[in-house]
């Protein structure tokens, strides 16, 4: 399987990010923000976390304005599969293709810790490979990482099962101790904590490597059907 | 030219973090007479424009698009010749 | 002020040594930038002669004191670039800024070496923790380094926190960075090559800072708002793009040397690099992105604006270059020339501004050697420690683990980023940090140490003694130690006693460093360390490094399991 | 009750990164128009204090303490009785 993952000028996970797919044997290309369009075989596109534009204005607020986001955008009009991780997941909500809004943390610090969540949903592209309700743990590193829904969104997201992971005691303040979101259609999500930050035992925890691995399994299982 | 002048401010019923942490502070350097605190930006644009319509209209774009997020701010802006 | 030289920080001494360079007075420019270049901050005057101690040599040893920062070899064709640095005055004026910018010019010191920083790690020193002064300066320090590092993506991987009355007034703060570099692939702060172009890129210059330099080599005043500088504020976002914007131009040929600026602004940043190779620069400060107007050439020459560096380029490669700083939206301005006469010329809006020779700047500074006296306290120090009467284990014990010196410094660093880059093996709260080098099955372990109490009651042992804690560490967590930086903060060393204590601390560390084969490859000295009342303890923080062939086998110093045994080694 | 307003901005000269990087990003949208950005903060306090006399020493210490940075910021403030 092909990844991309765009970097934006103060991405700082981006190489983290393909360096974690590609030791789980996958290709991965790093994609300029300034580029119109996507490699042609990309399969799922990776925003990465990091400071990009400095997160100054408010988190993600000018990187959604990149040249490489109306392709990204496309690409997931066209069921392409886009993951945001913690800058990344702020970039999303802040274009619009994920709902709701990333604040400063409740405490107004930066938090950097393992977090324990919970799966909320594992019936999607991004958590197949995890059990209903399985309690993970995560690394987390965010200052603004407090996840605001008004109630009826929330309603709504909850219905269409779009919520992924929760925390399981909220760090930051997030609505409903939401850590992680789909949009409707399934194929865009974004959460806060850094999977690609756990996939290697040295470093103190292997939870996040099922993300990678349920997007895999899914992409596969699509190719088989298609053919 | 024309002088933009952009308030920006969390909408109604949203908390503010940043806010409520000063809140704190302030009661807990002994202030405690302060019932609330609520806090806003403004931003200040210098613009180039043919008329003063043209100002209003790339400024309300420039609001909508950038400085401010409808899904939790507010915006109200004002433009004056220079 | 009566005389010039006092209105620029120096003695009449070291004016006349001036006249005598120059044969004939120095302007105002020239005058000014004197002033900073011989501050002990730039100039090292008060600690040259100290300093020689140290060994610097070692089989692993690639880059030694002089340049941006010390290099090892860590084999494979890798090395580690290392620094320490004390930003202390800049963060007792303004703590948040103050301690970001301090992030941010340690971090430009290993990446102006071609080496990707991949960890830094923070040591810090105040005053009473209970007083309101201690926690505004507190909360921002932390909050500017976790603002500033966590934007840049450096893993922090340590550090210390300490409390003690002697820095009420001057708190310490002291940031170190490490890099990986390839070993052909190094970068050094030259001017070679008359006819070379001098490029000055990343952020546009402004009134910051002027005069530093010389506020860091005077004692802090209780009110000095007129005469302190204006603070710099950081932009960690431009430093993430010349960050990469200068490694991605690592293999580009056309680039002779490359070096950051920092105290003293492009005054040092010029003089140092045409000083190395033997050659002067005619600079023209009209070329120069300002961002502010009306700026005249002292300003642009003093300024500390942060997140700037200096390039000297082929002028056949200057447009790639240009082009690569520009692919990352950063300026990059052709400011001047390499020249062969060893004279840095600077001309502004058509006017030949000053003209001074590189060497004297640097060299040419007049060693001071000050009176050495034994303390009075260490005279009158009891020779038998003082009974302790009668022992309550369980107060004491909690006493001791809720001192603040000792309780759990989690608050400080759960706001650094300490796993970005995903190479942090052991994160803040060992006894070490320790990354892997990706690719290989080698890690680097890192400590900064220093328990000021114990050069405080003996200099010479305490010295030592600083040393070997940091040993300890990395031991401790299966690390081979290799080499040291070090960051020597004490205070005004025109004082006799205080002066007697730094020499013998320092000679105290240099013996220990010799012993145990760990060279000192660079450092950092900060004295002046006062305030109207308050010295601060002599500390001399430690930043050590060291090797594991076998990342696998660290260990972190939690007990393991039921049953264990528990042994206690060594005297 | 008193409203107290008070606004915080950068001292002239002093580098705001922030207001560069939006100057910038509005650029970048097509906005060439635009030839200067510059931002600021405001508060409001809601204070409960006996005397406006009182309101306003006690927000002028506020700003001190803690609402503007003295090393960087200047800040204005204004009372009025609600
Ligand atoms: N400012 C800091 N930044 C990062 N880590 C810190 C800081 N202060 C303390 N630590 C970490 O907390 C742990 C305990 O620190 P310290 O009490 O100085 O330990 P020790 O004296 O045993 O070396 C160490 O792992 C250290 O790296």
């Amino acid at each position: 399987m092909n990844f991309g993952v765009v970097v934006f000028p103060g991405s700082n996970c981006d190489k983290d990010a393909q360096y974690a797919v590609e030791s789980l044997g996958h290709s991965c290309q790093l994609i300029w923000h300034k580029d119109t369009d996507l490699p042609k075989d990309v399969d799922c596109i990776i925003l990465p976390g990091g400071f990009s534009y400095g997160d100054y204005l408010r988190s993600g607020a000018i990187a959604r304005f990149s040249p490489i986001m109306e392709a990204v955008k496309k690409f997931a009009e066209d069921d392409g599969i886009v993951v945001g991780i913690c800058n990344g997941f702020q970039i999303l909500v802040e274009s619009g293709l994920l709902p709701g809004a990333l604040m400063k943390n409740k405490s107004t610090k930066f938090i950097c810790k393992e977090q324990s969540l919970k799966v909320v949903n594992n019936k999607t592209v991004f958590t197949n490979q995890y059990q209903q309700d399985e309690s993970i743990s995560l690394p987390i590193a965010h200052g603004d990482g407090n996840y605001y829904v008004p109630e009826s969104k929330y309603e709504e997201i909850k219905k269409n099962n779009q919520i992924l992971f929760t925390y399981n005691d909220n760090p930051n303040g997030s609505s409903y101790g939401i850590a992680g979101v789909k949009n409707e259609k399934g194929n865009v999500m974004g959460m806060m904590p850094h999977p690609e930050r756990a996939v290697d035992s040295i470093l103190g925890g292997e939870d996040g490597v099922k993300i990678f691995q349920s997007i895999i399994s899914h992409h596969q299982g699509r190719g088989q059907q298609n053919g | 030219m024309y002088n933009g002048k952009v308030t920006v401010q969390y909408r109604n019923g949203i908390l503010d973090p940043q806010a409520q942490a000063i809140h704190r502070a302030v009661k807990s350097l002994g202030y405690d007479s302060v019932q609330e605190v609520e806090q806003r930006k403004e931003f200040f644009l210098k613009l180039d424009c043919a008329s003063k319509d043209q100002a209003n209209k790339e400024l309300d774009e420039i609001c909508q698009k950038l400085l401010a997020n409808p899904a939790i701010e507010d915006y109200e802006y004002t433009v004056e010749e220079e | 002020m009566d005389n010039v030289w006092q209105s620029v920080g120096l003695t009449e001494h070291e004016y006349n040594t001036i006249c005598e360079h120059l044969g004939r007075k120095p302007n105002d420019l020239e005058l000014n930038m004197y002033g900073v270049l011989w501050s002990e901050h730039c100039s090292y005057k008060h600690s040259k002669p100290l300093l020689k101690h140290f060994p610097t040599e070692g089989d692993k040893v690639v880059q030694g004191p002089g340049e941006n920062a010390g290099i090892i070899d860590i084999g494979d064709n890798k090395g580690l670039a290392f620094k320490i640095e004390s930003h202390n005055h800049p963060s007792a004026v303004e703590p948040f800024q103050g301690a970001a910018t301090g992030v941010g010019g340690i971090v430009r010191d290993i990446f102006s070496m071609g080496a990707r920083p991949v960890a830094i790690l923070n040591s810090l020193r105040f005053g009473d923790i209970k007083s309101p002064r201690t926690q505004y300066l507190l909360d921002g320090v932390v909050s500017g380094i976790s603002h500033y590092g966590n934007c840049l993506g450096i893993a922090n991987v340590g550090g210390e926190v300490y409390f003690d009355e002697s820095y009420q007034q001057n708190p310490l703060v002291n940031a170190m960075c490490l890099g990986l570099v390839d070993l052909d692939k190094i970068k050094k702060g030259t001017a070679k090559g008359p006819k070379n172009l001098v490029m000055l890129v990343g952020a546009s210059t402004g009134r910051d800072g002027i005069a530093g330099a010389s506020f860091a080599s005077a004692d802090l005043e209780e009110d000095t708002e007129s005469s302190r500088p204006q603070v710099q504020v950081g932009d960690p976002f431009m430093e993430k793009l010349l960050l990469e914007a200068c490694l991605e131009l690592i293999d580009n040929e056309n680039i002779v040397g490359v070096q950051d600026l920092g105290a003293a602004g492009l005054t040092s940043a010029c003089c140092e690099m045409a000083e190395r190779s033997g050659t002067g620069m005619k600079i023209n400060l009209d070329n120069v992105h300002l961002r502010e107007q009306h700026m005249n050439a002292t300003e642009i020459m003093l300024s500390e604006s942060q997140e700037r560096m200096l390039y000297v380029v082929k002028p056949e490669g200057a447009e790639e270059v240009k082009r690569a700083f520009e692919k990352w939206d950063l300026s990059a301005s052709i400011i001047g020339e390499v020249t062969e006469d060893g004279i840095i010329s600077m001309y502004h809006k058509g006017r030949l501004e000053g003209k001074i020779p590189a060497k004297s700047i640097t060299e040419g500074v007049p060693v001071r050697k000050p009176e050495a006296k034994k303390p009075k306290y260490i005279e009158e120090m009891p020779k038998t420690p003082a009974s302790l009467g009668e022992l309550n284990h369980n107060s004491m014990w909690t006493e001791m683990i809720s001192h603040p010196n000792v309780a759990s410094k989690k608050w400080v660093y759960q706001q650094y980023d300490q796993h970005v880059g995903t190479n942090t093996v052991l994160s803040p709260g060992q006894n070490a940090g320790v990354f892997r080098i990706k690719e290989t099955n080698k890690g680097i372990g890192v400590t900064t140490d220093c328990n000021p109490q114990y050069p405080y009651l003996s200099p010479y042992n305490g010295g030592m003694n600083v040393v070997l804690e940091a040993y300890r560490n990395l031991t401790a967590t299966g690390i081979t130690p290799a080499a040291v930086t070090d960051c020597l903060n004490f205070p005004n060393p025109e004082d006799s006693e205080n002066y007697w204590v730094y020499s013998n601390v320092v000679k105290g560390m240099a013996e220990a460093t010799k012993v145990l084969d760990t060279p000192v490859v660079g450092g950092n000295v900060s004295l002046y360390n006062e305030g109207p009342t308050h010295k601060i303890l002599p500390t001399p923080v430690v930043g050590m490094v060291g090797i594991t062939e076998d990342v696998e086998k660290t260990v972190t110093s939690a007990f393991k399991g039921d049953n264990h045994l528990i042994y206690l080694i060594g005297d």
